[in-house]
């Protein structure tokens, strides 16, 4: 589903941001991507939307040369990928309603759908009495958990979410995680860059881990289950 | 939950039927969100229009005034002092015979030696002592201006020197040398101003909607992101880009009509000649059309502009 | 290390020494960084500007063309047939005591005699048989119209009709009232047109300002809540404004000048008397500074009234 | 230092963000702020910055009463805390040195002694070869470091951080966590709002949890001192 061969991304003469990765991930995997801060998970996962190209090798997702795409089809192929972006990129001037409503235009989903699958992805984030707040009105984690649910909104073929819980509590992170396993069943390839090493010990799957551009490790974490630390644990961990 | 987009999202759809109400539904609520920057936006369009407005409307009303001195354009056409009727008659039918001197006057000896003294009172004894009327009957030509520039005139008042019984033919020239540099200038002036005026309003219309676009940079950005088509991102830009700029036609045709009445009301009652000129009458709805679609087109222009040069970046 | 901020921080410290050094540093580096931005600002103004300059250039220009036609208004003196040496020493006198009637031309009896055969040969015989010149001496004379049309000068005329030897005073009132008319036109049309481009030019330039400004909005929050004076905030707006005017100012001085003499060069040999006229000469100094420092005050208004604008909100 | 007395904050008839919230924070004390996400804490930050007024009650900070406070004074009241913001806040046309540079503009530091504080921040959290990049140009984590480089770059009496390590990974945080204690010993007041229970646990200071806009817990936590998890653990837990 997502394969990178060799590939190096340079944006200076200085950086390096990746050096020389190849690996693979399958369709229906469910992998966590991590590393130090500046280790190039982001630019790892902005190749993946070809939000950047490599300045060397090869990138292919779902079965599409991301280097050779003619450049009018990239909105098509965008729309095959549910991203959570590190800042999160709603559009401010909309509604969360709005920014749900606009990607399912974008998605081709009848208006009259809207409603009810904007509610159902906000609910699965516990955000549905956020609907018609301004982005601006909302808190740094609702607005993460906006992100989440414009990415998760229509079971995108790839899944790819750059650092979903940074701004979210433990017990809200693990209800995360379980959303995005949800959405794996259902048959999404999942790419999951997070610091929360917590998380990825409780998860038991394959684990990426980048240092300085390169991939350091790659392994299965074996599940750790987590004991319930307050009241409010939820979620995979019960 | 189906995949629903997935089949579709691989080749470019036809425009749902709902895709022109998005455009025109999401420009709306953009206006209304970015009520600031629509007013600016308007407001300069409107202003542009308004200056180029103006400027019709002056030239509009000047030419009228222009065209009525020019009415005064004069041909004398002395006869000889001996002139016979059938010569006479043969001026006549020269005359008749050429629609652009139609509208004419014949002033006879007796006017003719009338007017002189009216002229000259202090030549009255001269005059009084004249034992025969020795004024020749003319005939006093008024010519539209614009004709009797033309070579085709000259010719033919050559033609009238040559018909026996006709004197000498005097072109009122001087009056019309003035009033053509006038019109000349004013003709400079309009096109020089107008000129001006049109490219400083595309110019100001397009920086002003590329300004909003580097508004709307980030909001572009992430749309491109989640795979939105160029056209559907565009496509509430040139609807919001022509909205705007047909109500700012709108305005500036509501803004100069205002302008014209009041002042039409105000000032042309004290009826000094030129602010009767002035005042005479409002655009022709041609050109109130052609403002209003200006702005329409400017709009769509600007729009066309900014969202294009963002795109290739 | 020192908390050296902290004694400082709780008043306002007097501008260091160095804070216009980095307004001017931190308004150039804006204006480099936001090439674009900077660009299209200083388009509008030299747009503005230029519209107004062009219109400075034409009234200019225009204003010596009338100046030069207004130059044959005139004011014919006839004196009595019978005058005496001493009656014409008084009108002399009357006339050498008014310094706006000293472009005067004396026209003897002989000349006038002559001049009436020249305009009428068909009254040659009419003249011939006279015994005696009929025709009275006159003055003729030139008066500048801004001159003629004032109240005292009609109460000189007045008083002139009373001196002894004066039969009568004929001004040339059509010629005038006509060229009076079209003076008020084009002022008319400078006042309106001037007014509604100033006008534009204001808006404009502080639109532009305003949406540079909603560009910078998320900047000037956040140095406001780093804690950073309005007046740092402010000051590099302002003098990025007022750069940007004045640079604004200095192109379209530049344009006009580049136009103008291009002109001058390509139409005025081809010496119409209009394009004569037209590009006759450039701006003065003092409108070349004006309009340069139109450019600077329109910087800085537009960028107080946007800076002042947002610190309300 | 810093004091709330009965304080509401309302955004809407609907919401309202905080409570009737008492409390108090002595000079010299550092304390974290934790709760779910969307329980008030940035909108109680905020109000320790003016940023936001309060619907009711009195916020005292360094012995001013921010209800009554002259607006000419905010300035200079703001510029006695370092404030590290949840979406950093940093200028995106200035670089990272021109950032920084600017605050010390701001502080009325002479300029000569720009580049050496900015580059003693920015060496404290290992970005000192990142100085002369724009934002855009940096991940994540590092923009969050420059922000914390900015908050400490002139000791500020009050050192305001709103989750300052939601991108950084575990052993960054921890790092980042004692130059939070650095300031702290040098005099600053700190207060720290964030997620991550295993930094709460491993500090041993005070903790005010929220929830809902109330405080639900208020409590010293005893410090555990956390094992090191990889080869990158430096820092208070050593
Ligand atoms: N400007 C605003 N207008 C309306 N509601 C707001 C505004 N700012 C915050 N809120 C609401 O107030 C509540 C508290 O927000 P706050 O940002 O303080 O939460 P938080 O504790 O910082 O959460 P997080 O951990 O997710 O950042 C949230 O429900 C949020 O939606
Ligand atoms: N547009 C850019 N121009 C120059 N350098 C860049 C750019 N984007 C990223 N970098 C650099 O590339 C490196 C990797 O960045 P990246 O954002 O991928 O890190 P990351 O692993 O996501 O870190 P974090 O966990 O902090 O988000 C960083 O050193 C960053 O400064
Ligand atoms: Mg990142
Ligand atoms: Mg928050």
């Amino acid at each position: 589903m997502i394969n990178f061969y060799h590939v190096t991304k340079r944006f200076d003469r200085y950086s390096t941001a990746l050096h020389d990765l190849t690996f693979q991930i399958d369709k229906g995997e469910f992998v966590f991507l991590t590393g130090p801060s500046g280790a190039g998970k982001s630019t790892l996962l902005k190749l993946i939307l070809r939000q950047i190209t490599p300045t060397e090798g090869q990138v292919v997702v779902n079965g599409r040369n991301l280097n050779t795409m003619k450049h009018s089809l990239l909105p098509y192929f965008r729309r095959e990928i549910g991203m959570v972006f590190q800042d999160f990129k709603l559009i401010e001037r909309m509604t969360v309603f709005e920014n749900l409503s606009f990607i399912l235009t974008v998605l081709n989903v009848p208006p009259k759908e809207h409603k009810r699958k904007a509610y159902a992805a906000l609910r699965a984030v516990d955000l549905h009495h956020k609907l018609n707040a301004y982005p601006l009105q909302l808190s740094g984690g609702e607005q993460q958990r906006v992100a989440i649910a414009r990415a998760l909104i229509n079971d995108p073929l790839v899944l790819v979410a750059d650092e979903p819980t940074g701004n979210l509590d433990p017990d809200m992170s693990r209800d995360i995680i379980r959303i995005f396993a949800d959405a794996n069943l259902r048959g999404s390839t999942v790419l999951l860059a997070t610091h929360d090493r917590e998380l990825i010990r409780e998860s038991g799957r394959r684990v990426i881990t980048l240092e300085h551009g390169r991939i350091s490790e790659e392994k299965m974490q074996i599940a750790e289950r987590a004991a319930p630390r307050s009241e409010h644990v939820f979620g995979m961990a019960q | 939950m189906a995949r629903d987009f997935n089949t579709q999202g691989r080749h470019e759809p036809n425009v749902p039927s709902n895709t022109l109400t998005y455009f025109f539904k999401e420009a709306l609520r953009r206006i209304w969100t970015a009520k600031r920057t629509s007013f600016v936006a308007v407001t300069m369009i409107s202003i542009s229009l308004c200056v180029l407005g103006s400027f019709l409307l002056l030239s509009e009303n000047l030419q009228r005034a222009v065209e009525q001195w020019q009415g005064r354009s004069r041909v004398t056409v002395y006869l000889s002092a001996e002139v016979t009727n059938d010569e006479l008659k043969g001026v006549n039918a020269f005359l008749a015979a050429h629609p652009d001197l139609s509208s004419r006057h014949f002033v006879g000896r007796d006017e003719a030696l009338q007017r002189f003294t009216t002229y000259f009172t202090n030549l009255a004894e001269v005059t009084g002592n004249l034992e025969e009327n020795p004024f020749p009957p003319s005939w006093e030509i008024e010519v539209r201006p614009e004709i009797a520039q033309t070579r085709a005139f000259d010719a033919e008042m050559d033609d009238l020197r040559k018909v026996p019984g006709v004197d000498q033919v005097q072109l009122d020239w001087e009056w019309t040398r003035r009033l053509r540099h006038i019109i000349d200038l004013l003709n400079v002036i309009g096109i020089a101003a107008g000129g001006v005026l049109a490219i400083a309003a595309a110019f100001t219309i397009a920086n002003v909607i590329r300004l909003t676009m580097m508004l709307y940079h980030e909001e572009i950005e992430i749309m491109r992101l989640v795979g939105a088509t160029e056209r559907m991102i565009r496509g509430p830009f040139f609807i919001e880009g022509v909205l705007q700029g047909t109500i700012g036609g709108c305005v500036a045709v509501a803004i100069l009509a205002a302008g014209f009445f009041a002042g039409q009301k105000t000032l042309a009652p004290s009826s000094s000649l030129l602010w009767g000129f002035l005042f005479g009458s409002f655009l022709p709805w041609q050109k109130i059309l052609v403002l209003i679609l200006g702005g329409t087109a400017a709009g769509w222009f600007g729009s066309w502009l900014s969202v294009h040069e963002r795109a290739e970046e």
